[in-house]
């Protein structure tokens, strides 16, 4: 968050946009964003709840009254584990994991994503591994992204790598498709 | 698909579901393409191919027909013999050349004015699709000094 | 006083109309008393212009037969108004399209390249098609134009009198031409069969069950037909309830259905439509797939109930659609 | 057959078009002069008009006065739904000496004005509606409404509460009434309760004596252990087939003395009692509770050892002796009821909570529906009252989560309307048995009744926990020393922005009211309709709530949607005095759209007969033609739909008045 | 019938015991599995954090790979054993055909590589395959060492039930249990078959995953299960390798070994341990288990 605001300060209206409701509603993941009753179902079913910021409820009711700076560099939306426990249990049927995919997408090409977690970064290196070669390659993303993040951590998971490669877990040669340039095409093609 | 088309629809609509979801549709104001226009009868039982293909032949795009849910009907099953009726001429309208698509069967109930407003959408859309349903047909040559249409009694 | 005279033409149709008149058997000679017929051209030996040269109704009569898909077919109906009393649309072809009106499922240009193209048992490598006018070493040759679409007869002209049947069931000729002698037809305009459907008078009508409904539909080669019950009842598509009767339910008692010729009664507008509506509501299931299995085997719906009538049915012809 | 210049050639047809702005419903989109103006160019028409509210007085005055000058003898009226107003538009024609029926409603509001953006569109859409109905009018012709005589007595499907009510009212009027209840005996849902919010007013106190009054009212027949199967004819002269299932116990020898069930052979009760879910047990011959009306008991011919084996000494039989009220050989038996009016008051079903699992129902032992808790609670249920749970002992905490199978786009969408009420009465009975910790999670609290907010206040005061959160899982996975052994339940403080484990002991859900499991069936018989979810549906939502569309018959109670018992109570009144006002009125008309047959076109295919729902179609063997019985036809035209000849045809629905009518739909430019 | 096999990954590397054993016992349940050719990476669900119709194109190119590739003109069976590969291609057959406007770009630029994806493609989870086609019964006839008296605690995760899958209960998944069960081994009832490991965030946010998978092993462990057995590379990663971290933090807590159901499978079906990659797990497998697999051994409960 850019500045810690006074606690007993009036959040004004001027602040919040509430176009940014409408946006959000229309990608995908959007669908019944309005029809949320703040019931909390999806937080309590989240297991990274606990961990966030704002709940995944706390979020829904920040993207309709239009807290957009709030939302996009909240952690919450990169906490998410994909486990769609909340999308199964909405009651409203809203489909809250594919909304948090919408965010982040917005929050990365706002650049507002929050930088004190490495899981933009990650999606980032690994988008940019597929985009190479089509497939991933563990050890190497996990490489990258801790150089791009906290090296140190490279060398704090150096007994694992060396754990993985002993019981050949872990190769070092990139795979990668037949054509890697024909995936580019595509990809290029439906931006 | 065609901008300037404005299909026109004619809505054929059970008195005691579809046509009350359109009244329900009123009075809750949503709003959906003014391209349909209603004709009220009792039950879907009621609506028979001839006043199908007069409509196809009057100029309409697509014929709508309304009836109540299966087993909700108010005359007991009028609305299979809708269904038992626009399922048979669904299978001859293509040898006119005419879209199947252009006949639309559906269950509307009386509290579904949602689903009412989305099918007059999605049926003017699909007829957007298709472009405009053109019938043309010789006129009789009417014996002089009396109107006689078609085949008229001894 | 001279006899009234009268004047037969054939158009598009089998020849089974002219097979009809002949049929009248001894009957025939009563009529050959009581007029002069001045016009046959499957029977007597006069021309065109033996007709031009009569005077603008001159003829008492004149029974056109067939339908209309010739630019020539429609200059000798128009002839023939012009020259009769009365014009009477002989059997079902001049009446509702008949037989030959099946043809406008189908475009002109459809049926040119199936006839003289595809067919396989035409050999035509430069893909000639009939021409209106061609020019020969020779000379010019012309033939009739052949038209967009097959029309009945009282879409090209005015038509007084209907006699419906394919073709036309002996006993009605006799009873129109007897009302034509005595002066005694009904208004312009009539059809000159009873205005009541053929349940009337099959004799298979009392076997009904005491609800009517088809629990499968069968086509007649599928089963062996029960030669005393309503064919209905069997599964078997009769259009009798919706054809107008005069026939004797002829095809009924040779046990097989009406398929429709006679056309419609007074009450019904379109009459494929009609038909169409009566078996579908006959069949027995409420079930959207099985009744969608049952509809499937009726493989031509369109020739099956519109198979006399189709160029007299709301939608005349197969749809064409501007672009 | 559409001999539409024959009117144009008479000249007598004369049109009166007027077009209602309602004042700016329909004005505000539609442009009522020019429409207007368009009417008056139709043929036919004479004249045409606007007025701001065509059903107020001035309005009907208006077209009352130039029937009369303009010698009208067609009138339209473009307005509203002729769900609303063609009643009294008919009415105006009819006082003005024109046959109602030569007129026709155009509904240019419900189906123009409030559904249309474009002013322009919806002109031109008001427009070819007028058109159609001028078209239309044009076939019309004069016809006489259809009068019917009412019988005087009621079949009322149901013997809950709000049968209950309605009969005794009806009964007491002096009309006789048929209770039919499925279950062995009369009470419904409410019979199985402890208290009653927000009065706490103990149920069977106020149940019970009803229950006998309706035992021994003269003008009630009870008939308990009964399904109706069958229902056919109209308003005024249903007749309705019950079937009686048999219970083995004759209802006329037996002195409700019971002897016959400590009798038994069965020593102990030992199988599950379906009153109290199975909490409870009871003998294969039983009362199903202690105040069961009829107080005669049944017998469960699967339990029963003599129809398992027949080798039972029958200790029952014996023990009933002289007074013959065991009868082995009992049969089940339809029998025929003709009625004027029918009055369904067939209830509800709970949602099963085993749909939600990650409630915990039917895998952990110690969650409840909340009808289970209720018989808990009931001074003469399985455990006399004592809150204890299945190994016998006390709960020292309890989570009671609302909303179970209720506002849920999985399962059912609305809100079950009892259950925020009933919850805080649990939570208040769980404080008062036990003083035990009770935690009440909630979505929204609604609580609009008379006092019920004040119980709401009452519950926190006495230390009720309320948790704003819907529950997202009950789980026995313990994480701390104080979750062993309890059910952890896991929910987002919505208020305080958390995550909360709360370990409990006993779990009640609040599981929500949806329609009967059999409603189809039921509204298949009745000839009424579901709205949304499967509840019946109601003629209007608002000023005929508890009419249906089928003439006669009237609802009662959570058949309609979900109600507490007040409602229920109340709703049983109107349709009571529905029914009682239709049986004093004595004689019912109705729009006379029956079908006919053309004697001279009919063929005698008889293809209508089979069609026709109600068996007003038959063949007539002397004339070879069908015929229509004009008092058993209801109006729906399936015949004139499948006529082959159109010797069948619908008054005001024939085939030259609805083909005219496309026609003069379809003529404009769009 | 025909499966198509699209690995992803992860088999290829972390996973690989899991390729090696579900492979071996495939070809025992003569239900062989052929591999989806020149397939590329699904996406997970990180490239749909950055971009969603090139996420969805990425996915759907499989989808058409395998249309292409299959002899079948109707429903090609697409097996992959990754959860997160089995959401992910699964997510983009429902926005394929629930988001006009994604499907609407995506197709047409399938099209002009000249691949085509006609919805024809149904992803399949080995067990959906194993208990719904091959069937338990088939499953149990080709037991050589019955397993009776072992405690598995059936572990799922997320992806392989929510949101998209219909072969199994989203909340009490089954299907796992049943071929356990049908191994002759006994599983554990327990609460937590389907809650979160903390997936893809495992390398990244250690302490939080350590948690929830401490969360699952301890209960597993406390209601007696001697291995805890999954169907996801991912899932076996996260419960196998934050062990030793757990432990740490958790000195009461022991060690429980992890296994892929296959692997239990391959040894139910006595064959030998080398072939379903048991060398490869971090923490070995109760020696009973191992010992004398593949020779006939008989399997004595400890």
């Amino acid at each position: 968050m850019t500045e810690r605001l006074n606690r007993h300060d009036a959040r004004r209206q001027a602040d919040f946009d509430l176009n940014f409701g409408k946006e959000v509603a229309e990608a995908p993941g959007g669908e019944n964003l309005y029809e949320c009753i703040q019931c909390g179902a999806c937080s309590g079913a989240c297991p990274m709840s606990a961990y966030m910021d704002h709940t995944p409820r706390e979020i829904i009711g920040m993207i309709r009254s239009g807290m957009k700076e709030d939302v996009l560099r909240s952690e919450t939306v990169w906490l998410c584990a994909s486990c769609y426990s909340c999308t199964v249990i909405c009651p409203r049927q809203i489909k809250i994991t594919d909304l948090m995919y919408s965010l982040r997408q917005r929050a990365l090409k706002d650049n507002t994503y929050p930088k004190r977690i490495p899981l933009p970064v990650m999606a980032r290196d690994f988008y940019k591994m597929v985009h190479r070669h089509g497939r991933t390659n563990e050890g190497r993303l996990m490489t990258n992204v801790y150089l791009h993040t906290n090296p140190f951590d490279l060398i704090r998971q150096t007994p694992l790598a060396l754990k993985l490669w002993r019981h050949g877990r872990m190769h070092l040669r990139q795979e990668s498709v037949e054509k890697p340039s024909e995936l580019r095409d595509l990809m290029q093609s439906v931006k | 698909m065609n901008k300037e088309f404005e299909p026109k629809i004619l809505g054929i609509l059970c008195n005691w579901c579809s046509y009350m979801a359109s009244d329900l549709a009123g009075t809750s104001r949503s709003q959906y393409p003014p391209n349909i226009r209603v004709v009220r009868v009792m039950c879907s039982g009621r609506i028979e191919p001839q006043l199908i293909l007069w409509a196809f032949q009057q100029g309409a795009d697509g014929v709508l027909v309304g009836g109540c849910n299966p087993g909700d009907c108010h005359y007991q099953e009028g609305n299979y013999k809708a269904l038992r009726r626009v399922t048979l001429l669904k299978t001859m309208l293509p040898q006119f050349g005419i879209e199947p698509e252009r006949l639309r069967l559906e269950w509307i109930c009386a509290s579904c004015a949602e689903e009412m407003r989305k099918t007059v959408e999605e049926f003017t859309n699909t007829l957007c699709r298709l472009g405009p349903l053109k019938v043309q047909i010789p006129q009789i040559i009417p014996v002089t000094g009396k109107a006689v249409v078609e085949y008229v009694q001894t | 006083m001279s006899k009234p005279k009268v004047a037969f033409y054939w158009c598009a149709s089998c020849g089974g109309c002219e097979e009809a008149v002949v049929d009248l058997a001894d009957a025939i000679l009563g009529v050959v008393d009581a007029v002069d017929i001045v016009f046959w051209p499957v029977a007597m030996d006069f021309k065109r212009e033996d007709v031009e040269a009569l005077k603008d109704g001159e003829l008492a009569a004149g029974f056109v037969n067939g339908a209309i898909r010739t630019s020539e077919q429609e200059e000798m109906a128009h002839l023939m108004r012009r020259k009769s009393q009365a014009l009477i649309a002989f059997g079902s072809c001049s009446h509702t399209g008949g037989i030959p009106g099946l043809a406008n499922l189908y475009t002109r240009e459809d049926i040119l390249k199936r006839v003289y193209i595809e067919n396989p048992s035409i050999v035509n490598p430069n893909h000639i098609l009939p021409q209106e006018k061609s020019v020969e070493t020779e000379g010019t040759l012309r033939l009739p134009a052949f038209k967009d679409d097959v029309r009945t007869l009282d879409q090209t002209v005015e038509v007084d009198y209907y006699l419906p049947g394919c073709p036309p069931p002996v006993n009605l000729i006799v009873n129109a031409v007897t009302a034509l002698v005595e002066g005694k037809l009904p208004p312009k305009g009539s059809v000159l069969a009873p205005d009541v459907a053929l349940c009337s008078e099959c004799e298979r009508n009392a076997t009904k069950p005491e609800k009517l409904s088809m629990k499968d539909v069968k086509r007649p080669h599928e089963i062996i037909i029960d030669g005393e019950n309503c064919l209905l009842a069997q599964g078997v598509i009769c259009l009798g309830p919706a054809t107008r009767s005069g026939c004797g339910a002829a095809c009924l008692n040779a046990n097989m259905p009406c398929t429709g010729c006679m056309g419609a009664t007074s009450g019904a507008l379109d009459y494929g439509a009609k038909a169409l509506s009566a078996m579908a509501s006959l069949l027995d299931s409420n079930d959207a797939e099985e009744i969608k299995s049952m509809t499937a085997k009726i493989v031509d719906p369109a020739g099956t109930f519109y198979r006399y009538s189709l160029p007299a049915s709301f939608l005349h012809r197969r749809v064409g659609r501007p672009g | 057959m559409l001999l539409r210049d024959e009117f144009s050639k008479n000249g007598d047809i004369r049109i009166g078009v007027y077009v209602c702005d309602c004042g700016t419903n329909i004005a505000g989109k539609v442009r009522v002069p020019e429409v207007v103006e368009y009417a008056g160019t139709l043929p036919h028409v004479v004249v045409a008009k606007e007025y701001k509210y065509m059903c107020s007085d001035p309005g009907q005055d208006m077209i009352r006065r130039e029937i009369k000058e303009q010698k009208l003898n067609r009138l339209l009226v473009a307005a509203c739904s002729p769900h609303v107003h063609e009643e009294t538009f008919r009415n105006v024609a009819a006082q003005a000496g024109l046959n109602p029926f030569l007129f026709q409603m155009v509904n240019i509001r419900e189906l123009v004005s409030w559904v249309t953006k474009d002013p322009d569109k919806a002109t031109a859409k008001a427009k070819d509606m007028i058109r159609a109905a001028a078209n239309r009018v044009l076939f019309h012709e004069e016809l006489e409404p259809l009068k019917y005589h009412i019988k005087r007595n009621v079949v009322i499907v149901g013997g809950g509460i709000a049968g209950i009510h309605a009969a005794l009212l009806l009964a007491d009027s002096g009309e006789h009434v048929y209770l039919v209840e499925r279950e062995s005996s009369i009470g419904g849902h409410m019979a199985m309760f402890d208290k009653t919010f927000p009065t706490l007013d103990c149920a069977a106190c106020i149940l019970t004596p009803k229950m006998t009054m309706v035992k021994s009212h003269p003008n009630i027949t009870i008939m308990s252990y009964s399904e109706v199967v069958e229902v056919n004819g109209f308003v005024g002269d249903f007749k309705v087939k019950v079937r009686k299932k048999p219970r083995y116990v004759d209802e006329e020898n037996c002195v409700g003395c019971f002897e016959c069930i400590d009798a038994c052979v069965f020593k102990d009760a030992r199988y599950p009692n379906e009153f109290d879910f199975g909490l409870g047990k009871r003998k294969p011959i039983y009362m199903p509770f202690p105040q069961a009306v009829p107080p005669v008991p049944v017998i469960d011919a699967d339990t029963c050892i003599e129809f398992k084996t027949g080798k039972c000494p029958k200790e029952c039989l014996k023990a009933c002796g002289e007074r013959a009220g065991i009868d082995f050989a009992q049969k089940e038996e339809i029998v025929e009821l003709e009625v004027g009016s029918i009055i369904v008051a067939t209830g509800f079903d709970s949602f099963d909570p085993k749909k939600m699992p990650q409630y915990g129902y039917g895998i952990y032992s110690n969650v409840y529906t909340s009808l289970e808790a209720e018989r808990l609670f009931n001074a003469s249920g399985p455990t006399a009252g004592e809150l204890v749970l299945r190994d016998g002992s006390k709960p020292k905490s309890v989570g009671i989560i609302h909303c179970v199978g209720s506002r849920d786009e999985n399962h059912n969408r609305w809100c079950s309307r009892v259950c925020c009420m009933y919850s805080m009465k649990l939570a208040h009975l769980v404080k008062e048995r036990t003083n035990a910790d009770v935690f009440n999670f909630y979505i929204d609290i609604r609580a609009a009744g008379k006092g019920y907010e004040e119980f709401y206040n009452r519950t926190m005061e006495e230390g009720v926990q309320y948790i704003r959160g819907k529950v997202a899982e009950v789980t026995d996975n313990a994480q701390t020393k104080d979750e062993e052994g309890k059910l952890v339940i896991r929910v987002e403080d919505t208020l305080l922005g958390m995550i909360r484990r709360i370990p409990v002991d006993m779990v009640i859900l609040s599981v929500g009211l949806e329609p009967q499991h059999d409603a189809l069936e039921v509204t298949k018989m009745f000839n009424i309709s579901c709205s949304g979810g499967g509840w019946f549906m109601e003629r209007h939502p608002k000023l005929a709530p508890v009419s249906t569309m089928s003439g006669g018959v009237f609802l009662a109670g959570a058949c309609q949607a979900p109600k507490d018992i007040p409602d229920t109570v109340a709703q049983a009144g109107a349709a009571a005095s529905e029914a009682l006002a239709l049986s004093h009125k004595g004689v019912i008309e109705v729009e006379p759209n029956t079908a006919f047959i053309d004697e001279t076109l009919c063929s005698g295919c008889q293809v209508c007969v089979g069609l026709c729902p109600y068996s007003a179609i038959s063949y007539d063997q002397e004339k070879k033609i069908s015929i229509l019985n004009q008092a058993l036809c209801q109006g729906c035209g399936v015949c004139a739909g499948a006529c082959p000849s159109g010797a069948a045809q619908q008054h005001l629905f024939n085939d030259s008045q609805l083909m005219a009518e496309i026609e003069g739909a379809l003529a404009g430019v769009l | 019938m025909d499966y198509l096999y699209y690995p992803g990954c992860s088999i290829k590397e972390s996973g690989i015991a899991y390729e090696e054993s579900l492979t071996a016992i495939m070809d025992v349940l003569n239900t062989p599995l052929q591999e989806l050719e020149d397939w590329n990476c699904c996406g997970a669900t990180t490239c749909i954090s950055v971009e969603s119709d090139e996420a969805i194109a990425l996915a759907s190119r499989n989808l058409a790979l395998a249309e292409k590739q299959s002899n079948s003109k109707g429903t090609v069976d697409l097996v992959t054993p990754c959860n997160a590969c089995y959401l992910t291609l699964m997510r983009a057959t429902h926005y394929l055909s629930e988001r006009q406007d994604i499907a609407g770009k995506v197709l047409p630029a399938l099209d002009k590589q000249g691949l085509h994806c006609d919805n024809r493609v149904r992803i399949r989870h080995p067990l959906d395959v194993l208990v719904n086609d091959v069937g338990v019964k088939a499953i149990s006839d080709h037991v050589r060492r019955k397993l009776t008296g072992l405690k598995v605690a059936c572990y799922y995760g997320c992806q392989m039930v929510r949101p998209y899958a219909t072969f199994d209960d989203p909340h009490r998944p089954t299907s796992m249990d049943q071929v356990m069960k049908a191994l002759g081994a006994q599983t554990i009832d327990w609460s937590l078959k389907t809650k979160c490991c903390g997936a893809a965030l495992g390398s990244l946010l250690p302490d939080i995953v350590e948690q929830l998978c401490h969360d699952i092993l301890r209960e597993a462990e406390k209601r007696g299960a001697e291995v805890v057995v999954t169907g996801c590379p991912l899932c076996h990663f996260n419960l196998e390798s934050n062990q030793s971290a757990i432990r740490k933090r958790h000195p009461d807590f022991k060690t429980i070994p992890v296994a892929y159901f296959s692997q239990i499978m391959g040894l139910g079906f006595d064959l030998p341990p080398k072939k379903l990659g048991i060398q490869r797990l971090f923490i070995p497998l109760p020696a009973s288990l191992t010992a004398g697999a593949g020779k006939g051994g008989e399997y004595v409960t400890a």
